[in-house]
């Protein structure tokens, strides 16, 4: 019952502060929020047996990536200069096909979710069994996965290279 | 694993190691030739390590399965990869910035092809078009000038990512009611379940949803143009070539493995998809001026012919002619889009701007027959007319068509070939026309034309004797 | 000796191919001995050929090659020859011979002679394939052949539009005709699976009897060829334009040969028309009523040739009631007459004018009786033969047919008293001729007078036109041809008012025209005068009537298709795929968020799809 | 290999020209005229034909039966093979195919002055894939020089061809592709269903005729096949690409469409859609010759509306391959011979009206006629040429095209009077145009500025030589009926066959 | 733990409703920090239906596909981000509306 009691809270939490997250003109705040859905989130997963998916979701959603963002949000320095645009989000001609599309698609997911079968969760998967089949069936996914981190890297090293070596070029314009 | 396994895909660790060494190499020195160079050499040994992979015979493993029409993708796409790195040194060479890690990325990207083409696994699929997605969100955005590659890069960069969700959140639903994420254990729960029916259904439209967007097919195909006019040229030719064909190879296992023929409205589905694409993508492209555009638009159509044969390979039942069908357009569309991108991209081998707009081909006929020629080439071959590939592949669709008795897909497929005809001649008339003023010397990018010419000369072969391939695209699965 | 009847079309085929190859490089009189020798050697290969055939007065058939064969249709280019065809071929080569000989003076000045002798002997030929056909279609050859040349030759002196305009009238209108008639051999061939003359007539007769339908369509198809030929009501507009050409080619092909095409046909297939009792009398009254009307119309024209012309279509009447009667030997006689006559009229009307600065007007003429009096001793002789008075060569034919009408039962008196009208009609507009032209005070002075090239034809023609019927020869080979009529004498009453009509027109020409006795201006000057005058002068309004209910109409209707209203079905296809292409590129507009939007769009319509909600 | 070699002989020679250019830009022309000849002679002196030979009845599922058969694997895997044949239907047409080849290149002699090489090549490019046509017995096969023929031939037009060629030469190929692809599918739908009932593939004609198809799908089979070769051909009211693209072809480019294109159309209607579909066909055709009709008399009346010479030349194709539309499927062995005949007549003849309105355009640069008048007068000699073709379209009779149309209209005659009654008003409204043509270009009054050249010896052998050739066929057409006879013999024997065949098993029921 | 009974369809309407969160966010969104915000959301919550249907089998497929996921999503946000600064060096913006020049 307390399960119960707690995923539904949790649920609504991870809901909301989404929901909040979006509607934010600040991307610091948005974040914020963001990080409090993604621990509600993990929250589920310890209630649904998935206590190292749990465990991930903490430390690597909510610790790592989204420090990255705040990272950026830090070197782009954004003020309040930006948000004023996103005042339109309250003009009807902004919202009013996606808010219409998204409740289409809502209640088409919603009836097909209510008309599937009834199904339990089993029960917990311990991070031994995880581990166990990660590197067993999955060996070759978390090779791959390193390959697709590289690409990662490569692609943002170039990128963020380009943007730092202009930042110089620039300044030392500004100098000269 | 075993070592009969690790064998079996070797070429995927050879490209790996290969991709590694670069990385070395780039670190010790950077030197534009060198890199590509060993990009070449590291692509060749790639394919060289194919027949010892073929030796042990078909493997089939958790994630992956090494068999003829993996290792047939796998040719191809590494064919592909081969002429987009000569492409790419052609295009870099007069263009100024630090050029290595691009074949880096080029290389990831072929290396994530490499994993849809054997993916039989959900998450080998994922990480595919994963690898493949995130290499080329680099590489659309590689240039360091302009601000066109950024907007299709950061466009490509949401959408893709968008439907990467979409994808993940179908196979989801999938794996919520069949339990397995094995395409092939997906297939034999699939035909067992009688529950859960609505919810299959939904994860399949989703998936669906997510590879339409891959394939750029018509209601997901907005980003198309926008996506290939921004990349650099020989990026945008291998998002169209590489990226979709690996894409479709991967649906296509996954559309007979998993038997999702035995779904009739998905059959219906796809049929609207293929037709709207078909005529959207053709219509299009009719009075568009900018090349890269006026290709994308025809791919887009191109995904829609192709979808035909899924839908006649259902209606049959799986049968082996739509697969066939479905192999060798691919192949044609492959070669042939790659031989038109190449000859753009190599017109655009001086450096500075592009040339994009179609009346920058105009004269082209009499100051550069031989890639004009080839571009001729090219367009019918994509047009369909006979003597080239793409003929050979549209004479397949069209059997497959009549053998699922899909009448009004066929009808669908004349229509966009009827349009798709006005604009593929409109570039080759513009070719023709006399430009005097042009007195510009070229510069010979013989290694580029060496490409193309080879591109062209496949474009025939296929075209006049189709038989070899047509035999070996006959025995898969 | 009859053996040699392909060399008489051949003569003047290698002279008009020589004069063609040549392109006017000959020089003047090397073109004037090719043009009219070749046809005098025909007319004289004829003569030979006539007098061997005369002695058996058998027909002969002689095949050259086969034309054409495809299973049971195999028309042959063959050649027949019996009476029928010998009057033909003798007064072709003969009166022809005569016209070539005066055109080699006429057209002396003109640069481009060659050319004109080309035209004329290839005329000549394609006329005597006609007459000399086996088959209908090689007879249909010439018929078509004669058409193209008259074409040519109507406009020959192509730089004033209007004789191009008169050219091309004259072979769409016969064309027409034509139309009718191959339709007919169509009809012919489908039913009786042959198209040579003779067979045709006898499988004719063996399938079909008197009164069905078949043959009177047939019969009628044939008429219409013959009529368009012929220029006979409703298709004889074209004639009197086509004098724009020289007049010699008028006194050929639109007087002594060509136009009498139809009548040949006619009596040429004769049989067949034997079958078919409403076609005869079709026949009879198409020519009855033109004959009528032509001669009203020459009564009021006042351009020497157009007079000569609407007589001409006035006499072919004549033949068609001949023929339609079943006068058969008649109409042939009367065609060999008028032949003679009127190609001497034409041709005196020719010298006149040749003489008159191509005058044509008669009213400017006068007094020429001295002034040129080999020509006018030729026009006063030619009229008395066309008006038939007594002894005269048009005399005895046009008794002959009238009497036959006369004879015939049911309708026969009242043709019988419509030609004589036309008799009267005819001596009336001869003389009126005859008198403004060449009597009464002199208007303007001839520069030239015709020389040896010109007077010797008009001289032979004389004889020709005075005698030519008196012993009725052309007659002789003719029985073998024709069912011999019924040696039925009328009644003295009869044929005194046939003498006599000719004789009163005359007298009203005098006191109208010369001796001005009668004053008709008042009547004429009267407003129903005017009109009834304007009518007849315009030809009975009939080129006006086609020209408002046909060229108008088709010119219109060409027009208003020229710009291709079928490409109308195609551009609104066009259009419509580059509206689409506009409003889907429209779509394309750029924006993430639209993309996005596209993209979710696209999940609702998938998911709804498979889930089987559309 | 006689077959191959008279394919590979052009192919080959097109691209020796292309070369040739560089050498001297007037070596091309002397090279494709050379190999068209040698072509003619190669067919000739080593098909070393006789009567005998081509009197013997083929028998339309034996190859063995026609002049030649060639046959060669090619694709296995659907039954396609490189598979020629000739018997004396396309023996003619080879034939035609050659000669006006050769007149084609000599039209072209000084009106195309820029890349005389290429020209040259895509020229010869063309005729080889129009005798791939009239020689391909594979259907596969059939569609691929079916369609690979228009790329040279819509380069001709794009290139050299006047002020609207983008519009012109896109719309042709447009039309005959679209029409092309009905056709891929009924071939395709033809060769699956076969293979449904056989087990196998095959494109081979042979194989195919006999296939047992029937009911609706074979109708709309036929149809595939028929739209196909109607646009071609072209029939109303799709022929509205053969104005423009005639008009704006060059002199030899108008020359060869008119003159041979549009026959494989005909050819088409006469070797595949009447033996492959014979009850269909006879099914269909009331329609088809109601079509025919209009055709005949449409594109008569809008001939007479065209100021373009051209243009009025191109109408006068519509009308005259009406006639081909209405011999065949009255499809009997007259009305067969004459559609035979018409297209070698109208070949000859529209042909040369092309060249000359070609020659017109070189010399005043410009097609309008309103512009023209009385150009007798400085050049007789054309006047002379263009008066005698004038009047051979106008159906005179003793020249070709009268004993075609009499033919095809006699032979109609015993199908359906009627529909020959309507045709034959085309002898009335073909004239009107024809003699408007003449007075708006050739007669009434003389520019006196002008200085024009007449006709040399070369235009003037050429046109000798079509001059003969139309006189030939109107006199002594009985060569070249001999040679069709056979073959045409074996398609109704054929035709009546299936429909006996049909009438006892009751399938023409079948149809609405 | 074990004992707890969660419908799975909670959980995966759960993920539905983050999922269209994330959607709404996409094609609401014109500031590409919130539209990547916006992906990251998506991509987590199909991360959560696949937890999930792990879970509901008992199998701990699901959760490993999560950590690709974060894999997938770390990757993508590295490259996104990296783009992110060229954006706003480039067009002085971080406006995707302004970001539309291409079109047609």
């Amino acid at each position: 019952m307390l399960e119960l009691v707690l995923f539904y809270t949790a649920s609504t939490i991870a809901l909301v502060a989404t929901i909040l997250a979006l509607t934010r003109a600040n991307a610091t705040h948005a974040l914020i929020y963001l990080i409090l859905s993604l621990l509600a989130v993990a929250v589920i997963f310890y209630i649904i047996g998935a206590p190292f998916a749990a465990a991930l979701e903490v430390v690597i959603y909510a610790g790592a990536i989204m420090v990255l963002f705040i990272f950026v949000i830090m070197m782009l320095n954004l003020g309040d200069k930006g948000d004023r645009r996103e005042k339109q989000l309250l003009k009807p001609q902004i919202w009013i096909t996606p808010v219409i599309f998204t409740l289409v698609l809502l209640v088409e997911l919603v009836l097909v979710l209510s008309q599937s079968a009834p199904a339990e969760i089993q029960g917990l998967v311990t991070p031994k069994q995880v581990g166990l089949t990660l590197f067993g069936p999955y060996v070759l996914a978390v090779e791959i996965a390193s390959m697709l981190l590289l690409a990662g890297l490569v692609g943002s090293y170039h990128l963020g290279r380009r943007y730092l070596e202009e930042g110089r070029e620039n300044s030392s314009r500004g100098r000269s | 694993m075993s070592m009969i396994e690790l064998q079996a895909i070797l070429p995927i660790i050879v490209l790996t190691v290969v991709i590694v060494l670069l990385m070395l190499v780039i670190a010790f020195r950077r030197a534009h030739g060198l890199t590509a160079g060993f990009t070449v050499v590291g692509l060749l040994c790639t394919l060289l390590s194919i027949p010892i992979a073929m030796a042990v015979g078909e493997q089939t493993m958790s994630l992956l399965s090494v068999d003829r029409y993996g290792i047939f993708f796998t040719v191809l796409l590494l064919g592909v990869a081969l002429a987009s790195t000569l492409l790419s040194w052609e295009y870099l060479r007069h263009r100024s910035g630090r050029n290595e890690e691009f074949y880096l990325l080029l290389l990831l990207a072929t290396l994530g092809a490499l994993v849809l083409a054997f993916a039989n696994h959900v998450v080998s699929l994922l990480l595919g078009m994963e690898l493949l997605g995130v290499s080329l969100y680099a590489m659309i955005s590689y240039p360091e000038k302009g601000k066109l590659p950024l907007e299709a890069a950061i466009k490509y960069l949401v959408l893709s990512g968008c439907a990467s969700a979409v994808l993940l959140f179908g196979f989801a639903l999938l794996y919520a009611a069949l339990g397995s994420m094995s395409f092939v254990e997906m297939g034999e729960r699939l035909s067992a379940a009688t529950d859960n029916q609505v919810l299959i259904l939904a994860g399949t439209a989703l998936v669906l949803a997510g590879v339409g967007f891959k394939l750029s097919v018509v209601p997901f195909h907005m980003w198309t143009p926008d996506v290939y006019q921004g990349a650099p040229l020989p990026v945008a030719g291998f998002l169209a070539t590489a990226s979709k064909g690996a894409i479709f190879a991967a649906l296509l296992r996954f559309f007979m493995e998993a038997q999702l023929h035995q779904y009739d409205t998905l059959l219906v589905t796809l049929g609207v998809l293929a037709v709207a694409s078909m005529l959207v993508g053709n219509l299009l492209a009719l009075q568009q001026q900018n090349i890269k555009r006026l290709l994308a638009y025809s791919s887009i159509a191109h995904f829609g012919y192709l979808l035909i044969t899924l839908v006649a390979g259902g209606m049959l039942g799986g049968s082996k002619l739509a697969v066939e069908a479905a192999s060798y357009y691919v192949v044609a569309y492959v070669v042939t889009t790659l031989a038109v991108f190449a000859v753009i991209s190599l017109l655009s081998s001086e450096g500075g701007d592009e040339k994009q707009s179609v009346t920058d081909l105009t004269g082209l006929f009499w100051h550069r027959p031989l890639l004009a020629g080839i571009l001729t080439l090219s367009l019918l071959s994509l047009a369909g007319i006979p003597l080239t590939a793409g003929f050979i592949g549209k004479f397949y669709i069209f059997t497959a068509g009549i053998e699922g008795a899909l009448w009004v897909l066929l009808a669908a497929l004349v229509l966009g070939s009827a349009i798709g005809i006005y604009y593929y001649l409109r570039i080759i008339y513009v070719m023709t026309l006399q430009d005097d003023n042009k007195t510009v010397k070229y510069s010979s990018p013989w290694l580029g034309e060496i490409v193309a010419v080879l591109l062209a000369v496949l474009v025939v072969w296929l075209g006049v004797l189709p038989q070899p391939l047509m035999v070996y695209v006959g025995g898969f699965f | 000796m009859l053996k040699l009847l392909p060399l008489i079309p051949l003569f003047p085929l290698v002279s008009s191919i020589i004069l063609m190859v040549t392109l006017g490089k000959l020089p003047k009189r090397m073109v004037a001995i090719l043009g009219a020798g070749s046809v005098g050697m025909a007319a004289l290969i004829t003569l030979l050929v006539g007098l061997a055939f005369m002695e058996t007065g058998q027909p002969h058939h002689q095949v050259l090659w086969t034309w054409m064969r495809v299973g049971e249709f195999s028309p042959d280019i063959a050649f027949y020859l019996d009476g029928l065809t010998l009057v033909m071929m003798s007064v072709i080569t003969g009166v022809g011979f005569l016209i070539h000989l005066f055109s080699t003076e006429f057209m002396e000045d003109d640069n481009s002679f060659s050319r004109y002798f080309a035209y004329l002997n290839m005329f000549v030929f394609a006329m005597l394939i006609l007459v000399m056909a086996d088959n209908l279609l090689l007879l249909y050859l010439g018929w078509e052949g004669v058409g193209a040349c008259s074409y040519l030759l109507v406009g020959f002196w192509y730089q004033n539009p209007d004789n191009g305009a008169a050219a091309r009238k004259a072979f769409v209108v016969t064309r027409i005709g034509d139309t009718a008639m191959a339709v007919g051999l169509f009809l012919l061939f489908t039913e009786l699976g042959t198209l040579d003359i003779q067979p045709l007539a006898e499988a004719a007769k063996s399938q079909w009897e008197v009164g069905d339908t078949l043959p009177v369509v047939a019969c009628l198809l044939l008429l219409g060829g013959a009529v368009g030929k012929s220029a006979q009501l409703p298709l004889h507009t074209w004639l009197p334009d086509a004098m724009a050409g020289p007049t010699p080619v008028s006194a050929l092909i639109h007087a002594a040969t060509m136009v009498t095409a139809g009548v040949y046909l006619i009596a040429r297939t004769h049989e067949l028309f034997l079958l078919a009792p409403p076609a005869m009398l079709a026949v009879a009254l198409v020519g009855l009523i033109t004959s009528l009307m032509a001669a009203f119309t020459a009564l009021n024209q006042h351009d020497i040739k157009r007079i000569l012309a609407y007589s001409t279509i006035s006499q072919i009447g004549y033949m068609f009631l001949a023929l339609g009667v079943g006068a058969w030997a008649a109409g042939i006689f009367h065609l060999v007459t008028h032949a003679f006559f009127k190609a001497l009229l034409f041709l005196a009307a020719g010298a006149v004018i040749h003489c008159l600065h191509h005058e044509h007007n008669i009213f400017k003429m006068g007094g020429l009786r001295t002034r040129l009096p080999v020509v006018f001793w030729s026009f006063l002789i030619g009229s008395a033969a066309l008006a038939a008075l007594p002894l005269t060569s048009g005399f005895f034919s046009k008794d002959m047919i009238l009497l036959q009408a006369y004879e015939l039962p049911g309708v026969g008196p009242w043709l019988w008293v419509g030609g004589l009208l036309g008799a009267l009609l005819t001596a009336m507009y001869s003389f009126r001729l005859v008198f403004v032209v060449f009597f009464g005070e002199t208007k303007m002075e001839p520069d030239k007078q015709p020389g040896v090239r010109m007077a010797v034809p008009l001289s032979l023609l004389c004889v020709l036109a005075l005698v030519g019927g008196f012993f009725a020869l052309p007659l002789v080979p003719l029985a073998s041809a024709f069912p011999v009529a019924s040696e039925h004498h009328p009644s003295h009453l009869i044929e005194g008012i046939s003498i006599a009509v000719p004789l009163i027109g005359l007298a009203i020409a005098y006191f109208i025209f010369l001796g001005g006795q009668w004053k008709v201006d008042g009547l004429v000057n009267s407003a129903s005068g005017q009109m009834l005058r304007k009518f007849w002068f315009s030809g009975w309004a009939m080129d006006w009537l086609y020209d408002k209910f046909w060229v108008q109409p088709y010119k219109s209707l060409t027009h208003l298709l020229r710009r291709e209203c079928m490409d109308d079905i195609y551009n609104t296809i066009v259009k419509f795929c580059q509206l689409l292409y506009r409003v889907f590129s429209y779509t394309q507009a750029g924006r993430l968020r639209w993309y996005a939007t596209s993209m979710v769009f696209g999940m609702i319509v998938v998911i709804a799809l498979l889930q089987g909600v559309i | 290999m006689i077959l191959v070699n008279l394919i590979l002989i052009l192919l080959v020679g097109g691209v020796i020209a292309w070369i040739s250019e560089r050498q001297h830009p007037n070596l091309p022309r002397w090279i494709a005229l050379l190999v068209i000849l040698f072509d003619l002679g190669y067919l000739c002196a080593v098909a070393d034909l006789s009567w005998s030979q081509i009197a013997v009845v083929p028998n339309p599922s034996d190859a063995t039966t026609w002049l030649f058969h060639y046959k060669a694997e090619w694709i296995p895997r659907f039954g396609i093979s490189f598979e020629l044949a000739m018997d004396g239907l396309s023996l003619l047409m080879v034939v035609l195919t050659l000669v006006l080849g050769a007149i084609s290149v000599s039209s072209s002699w000084t009106d195309i002055k820029q890349r005389t090489g290429f020209f040259e090549a895509n020229l010869l490019w063309t005729l080889a894939g129009v005798i791939g046509v009239f020689l391909a017995l594979d259907l596969f096969l059939f569609f691929l020089f079916w369609e690979v023929m228009l790329v040279p031939m819509y380069l001709m037009i794009a290139i050299w061809g006047h002020e609207g060629r983008s519009y012109a030469s896109m719309k042709f190929f447009i039309f005959t592709q679209v029409s092309g692809l009905m056709m891929l599918f009924a071939i395709l739908a033809l060769v699956v269903l076969n293979q449904h009932s056989t087990g196998v593939y095959s494109f081979s004609y042979f194989d195919l005729l006999g296939h047992n198809v029937g009911g609706d799908i074979a109708y709309w089979l036929m149809l595939g096949f028929f739209i196909a070769f109607f646009v071609k051909l072209p029939g109303f009211p799709v022929h509205t690409w053969l104005p423009d693209a005639h008009t704006q072809a060059p002199t030899a480019g108008s020359v060869i469409l008119a003159g041979i294109l549009l026959k494989t159309g005909a050819y088409g209607l006469i070797r595949f859609v009447v033996p492959l579909f014979p009850n269909e066909a006879m099914a269909f055709s009331p329609i088809a010759l109601a079509l025919g009709a209009v055709g005949v008399i449409y594109g008569a009346i809008l001939a007479f509306g065209q100021d373009d010479f051209k243009r009025m030349v191109a109408y006068s194709s519509v009308s005259h391959m009406g006639f081909v539309l209405l011999g065949v499927f009255a499809w009997n062995t007259l009305a067969l011979q004459g559609a035979v005949m018409q297209m070698i007549a109208h070949g000859l003849s529209t042909a040369a009206l092309f060249m000359i309105a070609g020659s017109l355009q070189e010399r005043l640069h410009t097609r309008d006629m309103s512009k023209m008048g009385g150009l007798w007068q400085n050049m007789p000699r054309m006047g002379a040429v263009a008066m005698f073709f004038m009047l051979a379209s106008v159906g005179l009779p003793g020249l070709g095209n009268f004993v075609a149309e009499f033919m095809v209209l006699i032979g109609l005659f015993k199908v359906a009077p009627w529909v020959a009654v309507v045709s034959a008003l085309v002898l009335i409204v073909g004239a009107i145009y024809l003699l408007i043509m003449m007075q708006r270009a050739f007669q009434g009054k003389p520019n006196e500025g002008l200085r024009l050249s007449d006709y040399g010896g070369r235009e003037m052998l050429t046109m000798a030589v079509m001059i003969v050739g139309l006189v030939w066929l109107g006199l002594y057409p009985q060569p070249v009926l001999d040679t069709a006879q056979p073959v045409l013999d074996s398609l109704t024997r054929l035709v009546v066959e299936v429909s006996e065949a049909a009438s006892t098993t009751d399938i023409a029921g079948a149809f609405p | 733990m074990g004992s707890v009974s969660i419908p799975l369809d909670h959980v995966l309407l759960l993920s539905a409703l983050l999922f269209i969160c994330g959607l709404l966010g996409l094609m609401m969104r014109r500031n590409i920090i919130f539209i990547l915000i916006s992906l990251e959301v998506m991509l987590n919550s199909s991360a959560v239906a696949f937890v999930a249907a792990g879970a509901r089998w008992g199998q701990p497929d699901g959760q490993i596909v999560f950590m690709l996921i974060l894999a997938v999503a770390a990757a993508e946000v590295a490259v996104g981000l990296g783009l992110v600064l060229q954006i706003q060096r480039r067009f002085k913006s971080l406006d995707m509306d302004d970001a539309n020049r291409m079109r047609g």
